[in-house]
C-alpha cells in the first residue's frame, strides 16, 4: 500500500525536479491547451452572462465557423474575404437562433433553454456536415505552425498568438461589458429577462448582439483549433471540455473563464503525464471533470462567481 | 307475525328485516369517499338515537325540529321522533332568523337538531326568544369545544344515552313502534307561503305512505335504483322522497359531499331518478350553454348543429306529431357524437326518469333535456298532497301539460276553474291554524288556488295562481306566470314579473341572469361594473327587447308586452320579493316597485328614478338612489 | 367521446386512488398489455422484432430510470450511457464467473451494482444544483467508460475488447446467447419492463414520489416538512441507476448480443435525455413514447427515400437524422415543454370532457 | 325514567394555561448578521403551550428571518434557540420538522407539480414508516399505510372546507387558496407548534375572515401553539394572545395585544420616527 502512495504522491513530483525543462514544456503545451479551452469557454460565459442561457451549442458554433471558413477558402476565396464572410455567415446565424429558439422561450426554466441548446447543437452539427462535407480539412490562414527554441523550452508560433489573440478578447470583453451603455443592459437582461423588458432593454437586439458576439469569439477559437489539429467533428466535443472550466471559474466571469482554462490545461497535461502512466494513461478526457468536481463541493460557485444565497 | 307496517319507522324496520346488511339504504360523501350505512345500520342508528331523545324527555306528540344539509344522520333523528310518536319540523337552513324563529315556535318544538356550528350559533341567539326548546342536538362538533351550554349535547352523546336507555328498558323500542298508526302526525312541512308567514301543514304516515304507493304505481323504483337528496329538507319534496319513497321502494338515497359539490357528486352516482324544482335545470341549461359557448370550433360547430335537430325531434314527439326518418337518422348519429356525451357529462347517463316540478317548466328546457335524451317530465303537486298529484307517463309527455292524476287520486276543476284534489295523501290541516284549513279544506277537497283545465287527452293544464288571473281594464282576461315563463325562455331573463290588472296593456319588469349575460358582454367587450351597470347598460337593453319581441310572437295580441324595464336589483328571497323556491310574491313587488310600474304605464316616461332598500344577510340594509330605463315594444 | 364516467362512484380509498380509476382506462390497458405479451412473438416478423421492437423496450426500461432522477426527482444526469455501462459488464462478469446463476438474477444484480455506483456518483447532488450536477454526472459518465476500456479484467482480458453474451435459458428457452430467438428475447425484455413500469409507478404514487416531487418543486418547502434532501436525492439516484443498469444488460444480452464501451459513450446518454425530454419529463407513460419515437423516427427516416424512390448517401441520412433530432426538440420545447404525455393527456382530457371544452 | 342530563365533558387547553410552567420555545438572545447587515440583534421571545403570539413590526423588522432561525434555515451568529427545554439551535430544517414544528411561507411555496391532496399528503411523510420494498409494491404494510394517511388527510381538507379543490394541480388555484392549502399541508403534520408566515397577506375581507376562524378552530381544536407574523392590527387583536414587536431586528415590545398597541415606542417605528 505504501509504494502506491509513494507512486502518486511522491515520484510524480520527483520526476518534475529531475527535469525541469521538459516541466516547462509540458507546463507550456499545458497552458496552450488551456487556453483553447478558455476561448470556448469565453463564448459559454459571455452568452450566460448576457441571457442566463447555458449555451450548449458553443462548441458547435466553433466548428460551424471554422467549417465556413476552409470552405471559403477551398472555393479559393482569399483569406481576409473568407473571414468577413464567415463573420457575416456568424451574425446571421445569430438572427436565426435569437428569432427560432430565444424568443419563443422567453422566461422558460433554466433547464429548457439549456436543453434548447442540446437540441440546437445536434442541428448545427447535421447541417454543418450537410453544407460543407464531412471529411478534416487543414485550416492554415498564415499563421505559421511553426515552433522555436528560446533558452532550451520549445515555443509554437501558433500557440503564441492564440495566447495574445486570447488575452486581447478577454480585454476587451472586460471593458465591454462594465464600461458601456450595451454591457450594463446586456447584465440586465441575464439577471430577469422580464424585468429587463419591463424597463425598455430592446431584448431582441441585445440577444442577436450577444450571440454575434460570441459567434466571432467561436471563429477565433475556430481559426485556433483548426490550425493546430484540423477541422474536424470532434472539435464540437469541444463544449463538454468547456464545462469544467466554467465551473472552475464560474459561469458568470471572464477571467474567470480564462484562468478555469489555464488551471484545467495545465492540470490536464501535468496528470496525462506524470500520474497518466500509473493508471493506464489517456485519462485526460475525465481527469478534467474530477478536478472542477473536487474544486466545486468546497466552492459551489467556482473561482469568481457570486454567492448563492437562498432567500426563503 | 306483527302486523303489517302502517308507519315509516315501521316500514323502515321491515326494510331493515328485509335487506339486513345486503344492501346500502343511504350514502353520504365523506372524507372524499361514499360511505354507505346498510338498511339495518340505519335501523340501528334510528333506534339509538330515539332511546336517546326518549331518556331526554321527548315523549308522543312532541315536535322535533331540524335544520342542516342533507345529511344521513339529519334523516334518522327524523325517523328517531316518527318512532316515538313525534314529529319532525324541518326547517330552510338559509332563512333568514325571523323566518326560523317563527316556524321553530309556532310548531312548539321542544328539541332542535343542527347540523354544524352555524345552525347552533342562530339558535343560540334566538334561544331566549324560544320558551319550549329545551335541548339542543348538534351533529358536527367543529368550532363547539369550548360551548358548554347545558342544554346543547352531541348527537353520538344522545345515541350513547339511547344505549344505556336501551339496556334499562328492553322492550320500550318494539313497544313504541308498535303504537304508531297510521293516521299519526309524521311530519309538518312549513310551506313558504306567498302571503304572510308560512302555514304548517300537518301530513299524517298514513298520508305519505298511500302517496307513496299510487307515485310507485305510476313511477316503480326498486331497490337497485338510485337517487340524490339535494334538495332543501323542509320541502316537502325531499320529504317524499328522502323518507317515504326510499322505506316503500328500498331504492339507495345519497347524500352530496358539500353544497359547493353537489353538481359533480350527482354525476359520480349517475342516479337513475331524480326529482328537481324547475330553477335546477334552468342552471345546469345556462351553465351548460355556457361551457358549450367557450368550447372549440369543432365542438361548437358539431353542437350548434345537432342541437337543434335533436329539440325540434322533441318538440314534434312531445306534440304528437310524426318524425321524418331523415331527422330520426341525423338525431341518431347526433346521439353518438353529442347527446350521448353531454348526457354523460351532465350526469344522466344512467337516469330512467327525470321529474321537474314545483313550478312552471319552460318549453325550451323541456326540448333540450329530451334531445338528449333525458325522460324529463312535468309533475304537479303541493305541499298539502305529499307532493304528487299528477305525473307525464312515459310516451304521453306533452309540452303544455302536467300529465293524468297518478292513480288513487281524483281532480275536479270548480267554476272559477280552480283545481280541487281529493286522495288518501291529503294534509290533515294547517298546524294550529283552523281557519286557514277550513279555507283549504272544504268536504273532503283540498283547494289548490291554482287556475287550470283539462285538455282533450285528460291531462292538467294549469294556468296560473285562481287570484292572479288578472284582467285588463277592457276585460280582456290574461295569465302573468304564463307570460312570465315564456319570457324566462330566454337564457338572457332569469326572473320576470307581468303586470297589467285593471290596466290599458301588459307590461313587464325583467331580471337579467348575470352569469349568461356577463359572459355575452365579455365576449363582445361590454365592460360593466356590476350588476345595476349591466342592467341598464342600452346594448343590454337591445337584447332584452329582441327577446321580448320573440316572445310576443307566440302570445295572442292581447297578451303581448307593451313595455319593458330591467330591474335595477336581483329579486332576492332575502328581501322578501320572492319565495325560497322563487315564487313571485306579487302583492309585496306591486307595492315596492309602484314606481316603475306606473313609469311602465306613463307614454312620456323612458326612465324613472328609484330608490332601493337592500338587506344584507345579517339584516341590515342600506338606501340607494338608481336610474331604470324603460323601452317600448315594436309590434307589441 | 367515448368515456362514460357516469356512477362510477369509489367507496373505498384503495379504489380512489387507484392507478386507472376509470373503468374504460383499465380495460384499455389490460387489453394492450396482454395483446403486446401474445401478438408480436406470433406475427411480427424478425426484422420487426429485433430492429424496432426489442430496442424499444430496452430503452424505455432506461429512459423510464432517468425519468424517475430528471423528470420527478429534478436531478438533471448526462451519465445514463456510464450506468448503462456498469449494468452491463457486470451482468458480463457475473454470466461469465457464475455459469450457473439464472440470468435474471444476473440482470437483477447487475442492476444492483448499477445502483451503488448510481449512489456514489449521486452523492455532489447534495451541495450542488442544476448545470453543476450535469457537470458532476458527465464525470461518471466519462470516468466508467475510461475505466471499462482501460482495465482489460472487465472484458476478461479479451484482446478484442468487446463482451459477447453467453447463451442463457430461463424456463428450458433460450433466451440469450446468438441462438435465442428475437421473440424469446423480446418476450424477456417486455416482462422486464412491464414489472418495472408498474414498480415506478407505485412508487411515484405513493410516499417516495411525493417526497421526489417536492424536492423537484420547491426543496425549500420540502425540507422544512420533513423530507431529508440527501437521502431522497440519493434514492433516485440509485433507483434510476438501477433501471439504467438492467437497461445497459439487457442491450448487451437480449438486442446487440457483443458491445465494447463505444456502445455506451455520451451519445447514448444524449438520447435516452432526448427520449425523457421529448416523451414527458415526470410521466412513467411518456418515457414509454419517447423511447418508442426516438426508436422509430430514424428507422422512418432511413426508410423514407426508398419508399420516395430517390436514394440518398448513407452519410447524407445521418445528417439528416442529427438535424430532424435537433429540430424535433426545439420544437417540442417551444411547443410543449412537456412532452408527447402532455399531448396525449390533453388529448384525453378532450375525449373526457367532450363536447365541453372545460 | 327520562336520564339526566350529562354535560358533554370538553378537555380544556385554555388558551394561556401553562403561563406558569417553562415554555415550550424560548429564543434566547438571537443575534443573525448577513455580512454587514444586522438582521437580528440579541433578541429574545418566550412561547408557552398553547398560546397564539402575533409578531408585528415595519418591513425588514426581521420577522421572517426569526421564523427561519427558529426553523433551521438560518443558523444564528449568538443565541439560542431552546424547544422543549433541549438546545436546538442548530438542527437541519427537516430534524426541526421532526421535533413538530411546522411553518407556512410569506409568498406561498406550494407543489406546483402535485395535486392539492399530494400536497397535503407530503405533509404527513414525516407520520409514515419507510418500507421501501412494499412501497414498490403498493401492498400490504405500505397500501395500508397510504390509506390510512389519506383518511388523515381528508380529514384536514374537511376541517379546511376546500372538499371541492381536492383534485386541482395547486398552482392552478387563486392566491387565497393557495394560502389556505399551504396551511392545510402544515395541519397534517400535526404540528405541536406551528410557524405561520403573514397568512393573511393579500387577502379580502372576508377571505381573512375566513383564515383568522380557521387558525382559531386550528388552536381550539388541536391545541397547537401559533405563532404568527401580521401585519393587520385588527386580526392581530382578535385573535392573538399575545403580541412582540419587532423594529430594525430589536425586540421593542412583548405583552398583551392592547399595551403593545398603546406603546409608544412601537406607534413611532410603525409611523417612522427619525432615528438618532
Amino acid at each position: 500500500m505504501i509504494e502506491l502512495l509513494r507512486a502518486v504522491l511522491v515520484a510524480p513530483f520527483a520526476d518534475m525536479a529531475g527535469n525541469p525543462t521538459f516541466l516547462v514544456e509540458v507546463l507550456l503545451g499545458g497552458i496552450a491547451a488551456g487556453l483553447m479551452y478558455s476561448l470556448v469557454a469565453l463564448g459559454f460565459v459571455l452568452i450566460f452572462k448576457a441571457s442566463g442561457v447555458f449555451n450548449f451549442a458553443q462548441g458547435v458554433m466553433v466548428l460551424f465557423a471554422a467549417l465556413t471558413l476552409v470552405g471559403l477558402m477551398d472555393m479559393g476565396v482569399p483569406v481576409p474575404i473568407a473571414l468577413a464572410l464567415t463573420v457575416v455567415v456568424m451574425i446571421a446565424l445569430a438572427f436565426a437562433i435569437e428569432r427560432a429558439v430565444l424568443r419563443p422561450l422567453v422566461n422558460q426554466e433554466p433547464i429548457i433553454l439549456f436543453m434548447a441548446t442540446i437540441g440546437l447543437n445536434f442541428f448545427l452539427e447535421g447541417f454543418g456536415e450537410m453544407a460543407w462535407g464531412a471529411n478534416v480539412k487543414k485550416l492554415d490562414i498564415g499563421i505559421p505552425d511553426t515552433s522555436f527554441i528560446v533558452r532550451g523550452v520549445q515555443m509554437n508560433r501558433l500557440e503564441l498568438t492564440a495566447a495574445l489573440t486570447a488575452a486581447v478578447m478577454v480585454a476587451v470583453l472586460a471593458v465591454f461589458f462594465q464600461r458601456t451603455r450595451i454591457g450594463r443592459a446586456l447584465r440586465a437582461v441575464a439577471d430577469d429577462h422580464e424585468a429587463a423588458l419591463s424597463i425598455g432593454i430592446p431584448l431582441k437586439t441585445i440577444w442577436i448582439v450577444v450571440w454575434s458576439v460570441a459567434g466571432l469569439v467561436a471563429i477565433v477559437a475556430g481559426i485556433m483549433w483548426g490550425s493546430k489539429s484540423g477541422v474536424q467533428f470532434s472539435l464540437s466535443l469541444l463544449a463538454l471540455k468547456a464545462l469544467p472550466v466554467l465551473i472552475l471559474g464560474g459561469f458568470t466571469s471572464v477571467p474567470g473563464a480564462i484562468v478555469g482554462g489555464l488551471i484545467i490545461g495545465v492540470g490536464e497535461k501535468l496528470g496525462e503525464v506524470y500520474w497518466g502512466p500509473l493508471v493506464g494513461g489517456a485519462i485526460e478526457n475525465w481527469f478534467a471533470y474530477v478536478l472542477a468536481l473536487t474544486f466545486l463541493l468546497f466552492r459551489p460557485q467556482g473561482l469568481f462567481g457570486e454567492k448563492i444565497i437562498e432567500r426563503v | 307475525m306483527e302486523p303489517s307496517p302502517e308507519t315509516l319507522p315501521q316500514f323502515l324496520l321491515a326494510q331493515a328485516e328485509r335487506w339486513g346488511d345486503r344492501r346500502a339504504a343511504i350514502r353520504e360523501k365523506e372524507f372524499g369517499i361514499w360511505q354507505a350505512y346498510t338498511w339495518r345500520q340505519y335501523a340501528d342508528h334510528v333506534q339509538r338515537f330515539a332511546l336517546g331523545l326518549a331518556s331526554l324527555g321527548f315523549h308522543r306528540g312532541d315536535k322535533i325540529a331540524v335544520i342542516g344539509d342533507n345529511r344521513p344522520q339529519l334523516y334518522w333523528t327524523m325517523v328517531a321522533a316518527q318512532a316515538l310518536g313525534g314529529a319532525p319540523v324541518p326547517v330552510y337552513q338559509d332563512s333568514i332568523a325571523a323566518e326560523m324563529h317563527y316556524v321553530i315556535d309556532h310548531s312548539e318544538s321542544r328539541m332542535v337538531v343542527c347540523e354544524d356550528q352555524e345552525q347552533v350559533d342562530k339558535i343560540l341567539e334566538m334561544k331566549d326568544k324560544l320558551p319550549a326548546v329545551e335541548t339542543v342536538v348538534y351533529d358536527d362538533p367543529k368550532g363547539m369545544r369550548h360551548y358548554d351550554y347545558p342544554f346543547l349535547v352531541g348527537l353520538d352523546r344522545v345515541q350513547e344515552l339511547g344505549a344505556e336507555f336501551a339496556a334499562r328498558n328492553p322492550g320500550y323500542w318494539d313497544a313504541e313502534v308498535a303504537k304508531g298508526k297510521a293516521s299519526d302526525l309524521a311530519i309538518i312541512n312549513y310551506t313558504s307561503g306567498t302571503t304572510g308567514f308560512p302555514k304548517g301543514v300537518m301530513i299524517s304516515h298514513g298520508a305519505l305512505i298511500s302517496t307513496a304507493r299510487n307515485f310507485l304505481e305510476a313511477e316503480p323504483l326498486d331497490e337497485h335504483d338510485e337517487i340524490m337528496a339535494y334538495l332543501p329538507m323542509a320541502w316537502i319534496g325531499d320529504s317524499f322522497f328522502s323518507l317515504a319513497v326510499i322505506f316503500l321502494s328500498g331504492c339507495t338515497i345519497n347524500c352530496p359531499e358539500d353544497a359547493s359539490t353537489v353538481r359533480h357528486d350527482f354525476r359520480e352516482i349517475g342516479p337513475t331518478m331524480t326529482f328537481a324544482p324547475p330553477r335546477i335545470w334552468e342552471n345546469i341549461l345556462s351553465q351548460a350553454q355556457v361551457r358549450i359557448e367557450d368550447a372549440n370550433w369543432l365542438q361548437r360547430r358539431l353542437t350548434k348543429f345537432f342541437l337543434p335537430l335533436g329539440m325540434r325531434k322533441a318538440k314534434l314527439e312531445l306534440e304528437g306529431k310524426p318524425v321524418s326518418a331523415g331527422l330520426r337518422a341525423s338525431c341518431r348519429l347526433g346521439r353518438g357524437l353529442v347527446f350521448g356525451p353531454l348526457r354523460d357529462q351532465l350526469g344522466f347517463r344512467r337516469i330512467r326518469a327525470a321529474i321537474t316540478g314545483g313550478a312552471a317548466l319552460g318549453p325550451e328546457m323541456m326540448q333540450f333535456f329530451r334531445a338528449i335524451g333525458v325522460n324529463l317530465k312535468q309533475l304537479y303537486g303541493a305541499t298539502e298532497c305529499c307532493a304528487p298529484a299528477t305525473l307525464h307517463r312515459d310516451g304521453q309527455v306533452k309540452l303544455e301539460t302536467v300529465g293524468p292524476p297518478i292513480p288513487g287520486v281524483e281532480i275536479k276543476l270548480s267554476e272559477r276553474g280552480e283545481v280541487l284534489i281529493r286522495t288518501e295523501g291529503l294534509f290533515s290541516g294547517y298546524y294550529k291554524n283552523p281557519e286557514q284549513s277550513a279555507v283549504a279544506l272544504k268536504d273532503g277537497w283540498f283547494h289548490t288556488g291554482d287556475a287550470g283545465l283539462f285538455d282533450p287527452d285528460g291531462q292538467l293544464v294549469i294556468i296560473d295562481r285562481v287570484k292572479d288571473v288578472s284582467t285588463l281594464h277592457d276585460g280582456t282576461v290574461f295569465a302573468p306566470q304564463y307570460i312570465e315563463n315564456k319570457l324566462k325562455f330566454s337564457v338572457y331573463i332569469k326572473e320576470a314579473v307581468a303586470v297589467g290588472n285593471e290596466r290599458p296593456y301588459v307590461a313587464a319588469m325583467v331580471n337579467i341572469d348575470m352569469d349568461v349575460l356577463g359572459n355575452w358582454a365579455e365576449r363582445r367587450g361590454i365592460g360593466y361594473s356590476g350588476y345595476t351597470d349591466l342592467a341598464q347598460n342600452p346594448a343590454t337593453y337591445d337584447l332584452i327587447h329582441e327577446e321580448v319581441r320573440r316572445t310576443n310572437d307566440t302570445l295572442a295580441s292581447s297578451q303581448r308586452v307593451k313595455r319593458f324595464a330591467i330591474l335595477h336589483k336581483e329579486l332576492d328571497p332575502d328581501d322578501a320579493e320572492i319565495t325560497r323556491t322563487r315564487k313571485l310574491r306579487r302583492g309585496f313587488i306591486n307595492e315596492r316597485y309602484a314606481p316603475i310600474i306606473a313609469a311602465l304605464y306613463d307614454p312620456k316616461a323612458s326612465r324613472v328614478a328609484v330608490k332601493a332598500t337592500v338587506t344584507y344577510e345579517d339584516g341590515r340594509t342600506s338606501e340607494t338612489e338608481r336610474q331604470v330605463r324603460i323601452m317600448d315594444v315594436e309590434g307589441a | 367521446m367515448i368515456y362514460r364516467e357516469t356512477g362510477q362512484f369509489k367507496t373505498t380509498y384503495a379504489a380512489d386512488q387507484a392507478i386507472f380509476p376509470i373503468v374504460q382506462d383499465r380495460f384499455v390497458v389490460l387489453l394492450a398489455a396482454a395483446a403486446a405479451f401474445v401478438v408480436p412473438p406470433l406475427v411480427a416478423g424478425e426484422y420487426w422484432l429485433q430492429a424496432i421492437l426489442i430496442p424499444f423496450l430496452v430503452y424505455a426500461l432506461a429512459a423510464l430510470g432517468l425519468n424517475i432522477l430528471t423528470g420527478y426527482a429534478g436531478q438533471i444526469s448526462l451519465g445514463t450511457g456510464g450506468f448503462m455501462a456498469v449494468g452491463a459488464y457486470s451482468a458480463f462478469k457475473l454470466s461469465t464467473a457464475f455459469p450457473w446463476l439464472n440470468i435474471v438474477a444476473v440482470f437483477l444484480l447487475s442492476g444492483v451494482i448499477a445502483a451503488l455506483v448510481g449512489i456514489v456518483f449521486g452523492i455532489p447532488s447534495l451541495r450542488i444544483k442544476g448545470f453543476y450536477l450535469a457537470v458532476a454526472t458527465l464525470a461518471s459518465q466519462f470516468f466508467l467508460i475510461w475505466l471499462f476500456n482501460k482495465v482489460p479484467w472487465f472484458v476478461n482480458y479479451a484482446s478484442s475488447g468487446t463482451i459477447t453474451a453467453p447463451g442463457r435459458r430461463v424456463l428450458g428457452v433460450m433466451v440469450t446467447g446468438p441462438n435465442a430467438t428475437a421473440a424469446a428475447r423480446y418476450v424477456v425484455a417486455l416482462a422486464f419492463v412491464a414489472v418495472f413500469a408498474l414498480v415506478a409507478k407505485n412508487l411515484v404514487r405513493g410516499r417516495v414520489g411525493r417526497a421526489w416531487m417536492a424536492i423537484r418543486d420547491r426543496d425549500i418547502a420540502a425540507e422544512i416538512i420533513g423530507v431529508r434532501p440527501l437521502r431522497t436525492k440519493l434514492l433516485a439516484f440509485a433507483i434510476s441507476s438501477f433501471y439504467c443498469g438492467i437497461a445497459g444488460a439487457e442491450l448487451v444480452f437480449l438486442f446487440l448480443g457483443s458491445a465494447e464501451t463505444q456502445a455506451f459513450d455520451i451519445n447514448q446518454s444524449f438520447l435516452v435525455l432526448f427520449m425523457v425530454i421529448i416523451g414527458g419529463l415526470g410521466s412513467v407513460l411518456g418515457s414509454f413514447l419517447g423511447a418508442a419515437f426516438i426508436i422509430v423516427v430514424p428507422i422512418f427516416l432511413t426508410n423514407l427515400p426508398h419508399m420516395v424512390g430517390l436514394d440518398v448517401s448513407v452519410a447524407l441520412l445521418k445528417q439528416i437524422e442529427l438535424m430532424v433530432f435537433g429540430g424535433l426538440i426545439l420544437f417540442f420545447l417551444v411547443v410543449e415543454p412537456h412532452g408527447l404525455a402532455r399531448l396525449w393527456q390533453i388529448g384525453k382530457e378532450k375525449l373526457r370532457l367532450w363536447p365541453f371544452p372545460h | 325514567m327520562p336520564g339526566t342530563l350529562a354535560a358533554q365533558s370538553i378537555p380544556d387547553t385554555g388558551p394561556a394555561g401553562g403561563l406558569g410552567r417553562d415554555p415550550l420555545l424560548r429564543v434566547e438572545a438571537i443575534t443573525v448578521r448577513f455580512g454587514a447587515l444586522q438582521a437580528l440583534s440579541a433578541v429574545s421571545v418566550d412561547v408557552h403551550r398553547g398560546e397564539i403570539v402575533a409578531i408585528i413590526g415595519p418591513n425588514g423588522a426581521g420577522k421572517t428571518t426569526l421564523l427561519n432561525v427558529i426553523s433551521g434555515f438560518y443558523h444564528p451568529q449568538q443565541g439560542r434557540i431552546v424547544y422543549e427545554g433541549k438546545d436546538r439551535t442548530h438542527l437541519k430544517p427537516f430534524d426541526v420538522a421532526a421535533l413538530g414544528i411546522a411553518r407556512t411561507f410569506q409568498n406561498v411555496a406550494l407543489f406546483k407539480g402535485m395535486t392539492v391532496l399530494d400536497n397535503i399528503m407530503t405533509g404527513r411523510l414525516l407520520k409514515m414508516r419507510g418500507h421501501f420494498l412494499l412501497d414498490a409494491l403498493y401492498w400490504g404494510p405500505a397500501k395500508r399505510q397510504e390509506l390510512e394517511h389519506r383518511a388523515a388527510a381528508e380529514r384536514v381538507i374537511d376541517f379546511l372546507e376546500i372538499q371541492a379543490i381536492r383534485k386541482t394541480p395547486a398552482g392552478r388555484l387563486p392566491y387565497g387558496l393557495q394560502k389556505r392549502v399551504e396551511l392545510a399541508r402544515a395541519l397534517a403534520a400535526e404540528p405541536q407548534l406551528l410557524l405561520l408566515d403573514e397568512p393573511m397577506a393579500g387577502m379580502n375581507v372576508e377571505e381573512k375572515e375566513d383564515m383568522s376562524r380557521f387558525i382559531l378552530d386550528v388552536h381550539d381544536e388541536f391545541g397547537t401553539t401559533i405563532v404568527l407574523i401580521e401585519h393587520d392590527m385588527s386580526v392581530v387583536m382578535d385573535i392573538s394572545d399575545r403580541v412582540v414587536a419587532l423594529d430594525y431586528g430589536r425586540k421593542i415590545a412583548d405583552g398583551s395585544p392592547d399595551a403593545v398597541r398603546k406603546d409608544q415606542v412601537v406607534i413611532d417605528a410603525y409611523l417612522g420616527v427619525a432615528h438618532d
